[in-house]
């Protein structure tokens, strides 16, 4: 099971990034977000910690659903979905390769982004561990709700459709919780940051059982 | 019935997509072998056998399937962006199998020089090669092929004739759903007729 | 239709050397100019021979890109892979005294202004600008094939040029920081004394020639890339 | 030449009336976008004009590119937008038929996402003539470039990255103009959202000129 | 030369992908009739018609196509959420021509029932068939097919048959790249052999 998993994930990757392109462009897609905050935003109100945390957890949404509606397009494409999905055992792995193809994809642009973010916007960081604690949690917990509902909705007709119906809406406690952890860490809080900290934790592992235990049946 | 040696077999398998009946109330058992699975366009063979490959939930009725499917439809079912090799190791590694018969069998498949470049980049044979090399490399007892001619030369028919044949003495069973090569009949041990939506064998 | 003319051997290599030559003899005069002849400046004192890097650097960046852009019109009116050969070489060279620029200009920064960086429009326009080039090389990159790889990079290299005239225009949008236009202005004579001025010219003139000593490198490099594929046909 | 790009685009509408992903994607994003931030950053800062504006543009503009891709990635499933090239008059109607169709889409969106935006945050509204003024030229501005961006990615590895970044730096300057024009006319400046609406009418006519002239070329 | 009178010519095209020399050198001219394009996989035949269609750029050689050429190639090229009446429709008012025939057309080719649901839910058959009535809606002079028969049953191919040889006494051209279907032979004018990126005509 778990192999199977990496398999998956391990393809997915291969697929989009076979050379380091693939990252250049995730980097410089966060360094273009970041330059366009503070410029459309104005520097003054782009370095509020809340506004900043803000805007980054809502670019990393938006890249999550970006990539995994490009990844299932891409499966789509000469039913490559099927091909997996017929394979003993493909049903299983499906969510959690997709899932942690997706992860590591996000913590890169979370990590360089966030860094970038740091250094132009030149945020005082109070309590650097547990930014990275919050932020690592703050990932996490993104990709399972959005590989549910694109799982989910797959045997549906409207499927497009209903993926970001069902995922935005539902990732909106979370990005919240996301974006007071980092305001928190922030700004030397140190309670607060633990306790969202927290709360996204609890966030990610309820989606990926609720994932893994769900999905397989709702391929069939 | 003869439901306890076959490789896959349906009882009374029943499917709707789309608020319409599909297939109705389809019998069928899939014994070590070639089966042929004929019928007009749109008669549901690419149902039925995506039905076998547990593609498609049956509004009524039983599926019963031996371990080990092989499905390819009429898409070649790789990953845009891979390589054919990259491809088939996936399958071959998700299988746990051993993935050192993956070049001899591309190369025997005529795509050994195709084999590094990403499928999309191959005309539509070379894909279509590199899918049914999975029969070879792939060693499972049940193989479903949807229309599996398209797009092959000369070369690749026989290719493919040979695979069928080999398999067939293997012991394996053996599904193929096309329109083309009615020489195929002699090979066969089964007959499905599909038509519109009900399957009777012979 | 489409027709593409093969390369054929050209001059580039033989004047390459003299450019060579030219372009380091007249960047010594500039720095000595630069360096000694220039008088100090009245506010910043010496901290402002920057100057003579910075301003060049700029405006060869502005050279850079406006040849990509011309370049790419080149391809896409002719179809004849030098002037590809030339869009990439200077975007590549583009992208590097941007980048160089971007460090100098930071680096002036520190002991005028207090800070490293800081969100004013000429800045950011800059960064803007180096990003675009960026993507420009990485559209570059990702592309397989040769003609599709010329005629997109192209396509993109006229929309980006419209980011010039932006980032030149920049300081006039916000009360900002920056040096407002001295020497380039729509009304009257450059606002700069005249020893300074010539200095100035002098070293965006040594600039020009060590702009073309490295577009004629990379442009021959670039053109034997394509003499090898095109052997083949 | 207009029936042409009239018959693309309407094509596009019909097919995006039965898959909505473009238009529920964009107006669900702004939606949870306007949520988000009223829940994050608090009232206070949320409903300054300049703020409400920013956000309210980066929304639009990344639901462009959403809408954008989507629209193209259709387009490449069994070679659909091959079967529209290889028409007599095809490649110069694509651009245009395609920049329509997004232009109606955006226009849906930016109504039902500035609404969401006015009420949910309660905004007053200074000069609304003026505002729809701008918000129009505004929505005009962006799919030019997004189409252009999108052809010019069409295929390519990692266009998931590559169409944003070749998209946003281009953008931005006209992303400013709309977040300032919006602003003047959400604060009751009538020169200022005027002279705003100019430079993004100034904008939309450039792009789309280039675009129906350099495009054609670019898709071969 | 005999390019004055024919639907299509290449003069010494080129063709470049990936680095890689797919055509060389390639001159034909396509007269009124049905032309056959002969070749193993991946030898050069889908990118041949693509040229022909103006879809792929020659690193080298010049292309001379009379005005109204249609294109199907490989994939139905049909878009996806319309449904197979609105997919022909837009074809034949993009060329300004008279939709009235759509129906006939498609009914003709036996998707009669089928015409008002979105293509990507019919049958594989079923999507080819609708392509290949664009043939009878939208009547140009140079037809280009890439593999038409893939996917079709025994009637969809005696119906395909038919319209090449209704489209040919009409004296247009036609150009069919396939692997089966020996029996066109008799029919065709000419034969283009491409093997590995050459062409020869005879
Ligand atoms: C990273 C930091 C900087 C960047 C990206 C930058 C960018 C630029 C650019 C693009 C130009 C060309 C203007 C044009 O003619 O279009 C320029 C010119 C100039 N810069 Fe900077 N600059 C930076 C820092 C500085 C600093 C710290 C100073 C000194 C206070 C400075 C003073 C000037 C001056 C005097 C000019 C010439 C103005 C003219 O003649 O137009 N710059 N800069
Ligand atoms: N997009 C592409 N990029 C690079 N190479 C390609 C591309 N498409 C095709 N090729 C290569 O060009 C050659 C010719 O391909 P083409 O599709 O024209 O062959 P074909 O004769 O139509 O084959 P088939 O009988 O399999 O359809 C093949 O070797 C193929 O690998
Ligand atoms: N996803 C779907 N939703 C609704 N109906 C479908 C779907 N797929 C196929 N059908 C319908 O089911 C019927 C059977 O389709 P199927 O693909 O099984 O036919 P087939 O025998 O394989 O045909 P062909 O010879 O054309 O491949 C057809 O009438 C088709 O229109
Ligand atoms: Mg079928
Ligand atoms: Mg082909």
């Amino acid at each position: 099971m778990i192999d199977r998993v990496a398999l998956v994930a391990t393809r997915e990757l291969r697929a989009e990034r076979r050379q380091p392109d693939g990252v250049v462009a995730a980097v410089t897609f966060i360094a273009v977000l970041v330059l366009l905050e503070s410029l459309v935003v104005g520097p003054q109100i782009a370095r509020d910690a809340d506004v900043a945390s803000a805007l980054f957890w809502l670019a990393l949404a938006f890249a999550t659903i970006l990539a995994t509606m490009r990844s299932f397009d891409r499966e789509l494409e000469d039913d490559a979905l099927e091909g997996l999905v017929a394979l003993p055992g493909g049903r299983d792995a499906l969510f959690g390769g997709k899932v942690l193809s997706l992860t590591i994809v996000l913590l890169l642009v979370a990590a360089i982004g966030g860094l970038l973010s740091l250094v132009l916007l030149d945020l005082p960081v109070a309590l650097p561990l547990h930014l990275i604690v919050v932020v690592l949690l703050g990932v996490l917990a993104l990709p399972p709700i959005v590989v549910v509902d694109v799982v989910l909705a797959l045997r549906l007709r409207a499927r497009a459709a209903l993926v970001p119906i069902l995922a935005l809406p539902v990732l909106v406690p979370q990005l919240v919780a996301a974006t007071r952890g980092t305001s928190a860490a922030l700004s030397g809080d140190a309670v607060g940051a633990l306790s969202w900290a927290g709360l996204l934790f609890a966030f990610a592992v309820v989606y990926t059982v609720i994932g893994l235990t769900i999905v397989p049946a709702a391929i069939e | 019935m003869r439901t306890v040696q076959s490789a896959a077999s349906l009882h009374d398998a029943t499917v709707v997509l789309d608020d319409r009946v599909i297939l109705r109330a389809v019998s069928v058992a899939i014994d070590p072998g070639l089966t042929l699975v004929r019928g007009p366009n749109g008669s549901g063979k690419t149902t039925l056998l995506r039905v076998l490959a547990g593609l498609v939930p049956l509004a009524r009725g039983d599926r019963r399937v031996a371990d080990g499917v092989l499905y390819i439809g009429h898409r070649p079912m790789l990953l845009r962006g891979l390589t054919a090799r990259e491809n088939l190791e996936f399958f071959v590694r998700f299988r746990g199998g051993d993935t050192r018969g993956i070049d001899g069998a591309l190369r025997a498949w005529g795509v050994g020089e195709d084999m590094d470049r990403p499928v999309e980049r191959l005309s539509a044979g070379e894909r279509r090669r590199a899918a049914l090399a999975r029969v070879e490399t792939e060693r499972v007892p049940l193989l479903l092929l949807d229309e599996p001619f398209a797009d092959l030369d000369d070369a690749g028919v026989t290719r493919l004739r040979q695979a069928i044949t080999r398999a067939r003495d293997d012991g394996r069973a053996i599904v193929v759903a096309t329109h083309a090569h009615r020489e195929l009949d002699e090979l066969a041990r089964a007959q499905i007729a599909v038509d519109n939506g009900a399957a009777t064998a012979s | 239709m489409t027709e593409t003319t093969i390369p054929r051997g050209n001059t580039l290599p033989r004047i390459r050397p003299w450019l060579g030559i030219a372009a380091a003899a007249s960047f010594v005069v500039a720095s000595v100019m630069a360096l000694f002849w220039a008088p100090t400046d009245a506010v910043q004192g010496d901290v402002y021979r920057i100057l003579y890097v910075h301003v060049p650097l700029a405006w060869l960046a502005y050279l850079a890109f406006v040849i990509v852009f011309l370049a790419s019109v080149g391809w896409l009116w002719t179809k004849r892979p030098f002037f590809d050969a030339v869009a990439v070489a200077s975007a590549e060279i583009g992208v590097l005294f941007t980048g160089l620029f971007l460090v100098a200009g930071s680096i002036w920064a520190k002991p005028t202004w207090g800070v490293w960086w800081t969100w004013e429009p000429r800045l950011v326009t800059t960064a803007i600008m180096f990003v675009m080039y960026v993507g420009y090389l990485l559209l570059r990159g990702l592309s397989t094939d040769f003609s599709r790889r010329a005629t997109r990079a192209a396509v993109f290299g006229i929309i980006a040029v419209i980011d010039v005239p932006i980032v030149h225009l920049s300081v006039l949008w916000a009360n900002s920081l920056h040096q407002l236009p001295t020497v380039l202005r729509a009304a009257g004579s450059p606002a700069l004394d005249s020893s300074m001025l010539l200095t100035l010219m002098v070293s965006l003139f040594a600039y020009t020639l060590i702009y073309a000593y490295f577009m004629s490198a990379r442009v021959s490099l670039e053109r034997a890339r394509q003499g090898r594929l095109w052997t083949q046909i």
